[in-house]
């Protein structure tokens, strides 16, 4: 029974307007699912709260720069050496959006009780010595540890609705791999109830299953697999190609003001398709592939 | 053997400078670990494997990757080419360690405000509920209270970085001094080093307020106060930091042939 | 800076007399350390508590046939198809060794826990409903959930004082392969204040970072690499050979009582060095080694 | 088609009939996890993989692989063979998996004792301080009560193994019956058959607790009754289990080809 359905089916069907929790994957400025997101943009769907790994990129931020976002649960929304994410910044001084404010083990430990259904997650010692805490008391807060009597900081499970997410290949049944860093993103597959995965290119099961110690997402885990080649542009697609810095400080560029924010969704989200968007993109991807470094020569002899 | 240009300007950048200070830090047994925008930390790490302590080991903090091979470095610490590495650990394992404590020996910080006793903030400058500057988040700085030394670069050297309290405390340093900090309990040693575009900082043995220890090569003292929003504990007499070597340089400059430090 | 040591020196200087909380790896027949358990019954050390992988297998049952455990904290040791394990039977019902009984689960998250500094585990529903916490509150207890005001299970870090493991490769640092299935061994590796490994072969440090992605164990956290060539025997060793199912059943006859016990350990331990044991082996391992299968191939390319 | 010898003895083993019957209970949408020496389950999985649920996923709780090829079946669920297989998790993945509840579909189970509402006991027979029998442990069974169907298989049916109540809780079925189990809230839907070398069995939709379904080729009823040790629910028609297909038992031998289940 194969799972691989279009891009705009995906998100019409899988991404109700006014998701509870939705979570997006990659981290930094890598493998951001941005074709699933460009195409919930297209869609006008409302999130309720949204989740990112411990950082978020243009993930988030475009997504806030849509206006779509209520409330953000994150530790960091940037673009680290080249800069703040404009409407990240804007929409929380301006109080348009709620932050849940989070720390990176809380949402890494969060997943994981998400992921295992316990109850709630016990947070090593340090965090109660900052201000976040105090600021996000449906994430965070204290119990009694039993074995020593002392007073305990613990988090609550992060169990999002649905997971956007971008892995290197995949069969059509939702089996797959991920080439380069994990980061949350298995945690995010195991922990959410419905996980729609973006691949760079939909392979056969006999081909994947040939290395399957590669092969960490199980398809059992996934809804729909959309094959999404350049799908991460412009954040990195570990295994494809580069992010793009250039395209990355030109967004941060417009976003400057609210009608430049509005102008860059309008004139590189919803005006297009998502075919139209990566052929205006496709020059710039074809020179941000990653040469045939070892990883590269790695992966391409998975495929040989 | 000094690096000048024969008509006297120095011939390496503030940025170069900041990570060959932060080289002479590292020893032989440390265990480093690195977040958001790392190419400083990166090049000190690799610089000290290269020179004095080729043991170490430095966690590229997104990548989670273990000794990057840094041919060049790279700007993001998310980088696929930082997996060129000696090992690989998950997210989820570097998130472990860094709650676990005695493995960590040192963690490079940072932030949009530190204070007087190097607490870190990285989340909002002003109110929180309405923030004059909204941070990008804080990441793992919470950690820094758990994790061996913290060392502390910035490239802003100002009174706005540089204040007497943090308006919120998103990266534990001393917390509010001594006895805050001694009735904490907290396993880390707490920041160790402060380095900026100015000078290199420590911190006070009994106050635990930070204290400037050199300043940098036509830099002069009153500057770096004039710079320092709190009131910094400057002592009587205050070295000059020394200029990296040709040699150091030379390997800092091999590693960034992206020039990622170059002119910063 | 070398770590590699022999394999006397190895426990000589790592595991002390009495060692509080000493943990073994490999899971069921499999990746039992074999040569550094060995060692410990030559060397005769005492263990206070033993804590094993969710199931443990020779790796306990040697170490209790020869007396040297107290108690032992586990959620199954046995020798799967091929028997239960004659000498953990026998002490606990005569009462000579004390069971700290656990699950898999808490196993699993109280390794978590220890290796993140985590004060405890909230466990999922369930295990409050099997006799399991009502026998062993040292490792189990109850607490508030703060966010929804139920008294929940929970389970205390496991922080061993000791790990011996078993890897595939490693180089001199102590920077680990795992070829095959890991188990719980990293969590030990990442929970354990000491990590010895003992390893198949051990590689130059250029060789193993051709492949940094299967190379999972950092050198940071390991103290001592033994260099062991079949030294899983008669377990298999993942990546080069399979358990030898006669050898297990042949322990099994023997250990049927005390005597036999005894004789045993005198035979295939104490008596003989472990270049003697691995001698009389060889020939048993050189016909257990793994076919040229797809995971084989994927090996031998790594070393290519 | 029935499979007998010209002489009229059965031509499949009960290990073998136990597997064609469990292969039966599986769906095309489940996903299911098995433990220690489940060499019949194992095959039951990749049974119905082959016949009516193509789309089956199935976990080999040692290795944690998904969909091991199985070529030919291994007896040990951490066998290095396992790892052929369509996908790789982590024992921490799959441990995670069977604490969320409504991903895994069906788990395996069994145990020393087995009780009249399904409860598993793989941890002591007689008094826990001192028991009569001390059995391995428990692993993953007390996941039995969060993981949707539970499906039992053992291969010692006699009234040692059968009672009214497991002297060691360490698997959770209908608990103390439909009171408790209701009142627990447990997620999972509760044992749902039971397979022996004799018979297989359900449970009572009121009472939740064992009552007999078929008996295999050549077993009476009553054969049953002594074989267990509490008061099973006998239905007034006891159907024969049927015989495997020549097919199931061609497919079956051909995963099988070390043997694991004849003559068993």
């Amino acid at each position: 029974m194969t799972k691989v359905i279009s891009l705009s089916e995906a998100v019409d069907r899988y991404v109700p307007n006014g998701v509870g929790l939705l979570t997006v994957g990659g981290m930094h400025l890598h493998n951001n699912p941005m074709a699933l997101i460009r195409e919930v943009i297209r869609q006008n769907r409302r999130i309720t709260r949204l989740l990112t790994s411990p950082c978020g990129a243009l993930n988030a931020e475009l997504l806030i720069a849509a206006g779509l976002v209520d409330e953000i649960a994150t530790s960091y929304v940037g673009f680290e050496h080249i800069g703040l994410a404009p409407s990240f910044r804007r929409s929380v001084e301006s109080g348009s959006i709620k932050v849940l404010e989070c720390d990176e083990a809380y949402i890494t430990h969060g997943l994981y009780a998400g992921a295992g259904g316990l109850p709630f997650v016990a947070l090593p010692k340090g965090i109660e010595f900052t201000d976040i805490p105090k600021v996000n008391s449906e994430n965070y807060s204290f119990t009694t540890d039993p074995f020593t009597g002392e007073t305990v900081p613990v988090g609550a499970p992060l169990k999002p609705d649905v997971a956007l997410l971008h892995a290197y290949q995949a069969d059509e049944h939702g089996n797959a791999v991920v080439a380069g860093a994990h980061f949350v993103d298995r945690y995010m597959a195991l922990a959410s109830k419905t996980v729609i995965l973006q691949v760079e290119e939909i392979v056969p099961t006999d081909e994947i299953s040939k290395h399957p110690q590669g092969t960490t997402i199980p398809g059992f885990l996934v809804h729909g697999v959309v094959e999404a080649p350049g799908g991460c542009y412009p954040t990195a697609s570990h295994g494809a190609y580069n992010f793009d810095d250039q395209a990355i400080a030109e967004y941060i560029g417009m976003a400057k003001d609210d009608a430049g924010t509005k102008q860059y969704v309008k004139q590189f989200v919803t005006d297009l398709n998502e075919a139209q968007y990566l052929h205006n993109a496709s020059e710039r991807i074809e020179k941000l592939r990653y040469g045939r470094g070892p990883l590269a020569v790695a992966l391409s002899e998975r495929k040989a | 053997m000094t690096a000048k240009t024969h008509n006297g300007e120095l011939t390496f950048s503030r940025s170069e400078l900041m990570a060959v200070e932060l080289s002479k830090r590292l020893r032989n047994d440390d265990v480093t670990v690195m977040g958001t925008a790392s190419a400083i930390p990166q090049i000190a790490c690799r610089l000290a494997q290269l020179t004095h302590a080729p043991d170490l080991y430095s966690i590229a903090g997104g990548t989670c990757s273990v000794n990057p091979h840094l041919g060049p470095v790279v700007p993001s610490c998310g980088d696929y080419d930082l997996l060129r590495a000696d090992t690989s650990l998950s997210l989820n394992d570097v998130v472990l360690l860094e709650g676990r404590a005695d493995v960590l020996t040192v963690f490079f910080a940072g932030g949009l405000q530190v204070d007087a006793y190097g607490n870190c903030n990285l989340v909002a400058v002003g109110d929180y509920a309405h923030p004059a500057l909204r941070g990008p988040g804080t990441v793992g700085l919470p950690f820094l209270s758990r994790v061996g030394r913290v060392l502390i670069y910035t490239q802003s050297h100002n009174p706005r970085t540089f204040v007497e309290r943090v308006d919120f405390l998103s990266g534990p340093g001393f917390l509010q001094g001594p006895a805050e900090w001694k009735a904490s309990g907290l396993p880390g040693d707490g920041p160790q080093l402060v380095v900026t575009p100015l000078c290199t900082m420590g911190f006070d043995s009994e106050t635990l307020r930070m204290r400037l220890e050199t300043v940098h090569p036509g830099v002069d003292v009153e500057q770096v106060r004039a710079a320092t929003g709190f009131d910094l504990i400057i002592p009587q007499s205050v070295p000059t930091t020394p200029e990296p070597s040709a040699e150091q340089l030379s390997l800092l400059r091999a590693l960034d042939t992206h020039g990622l430090l170059k002119g910063k």
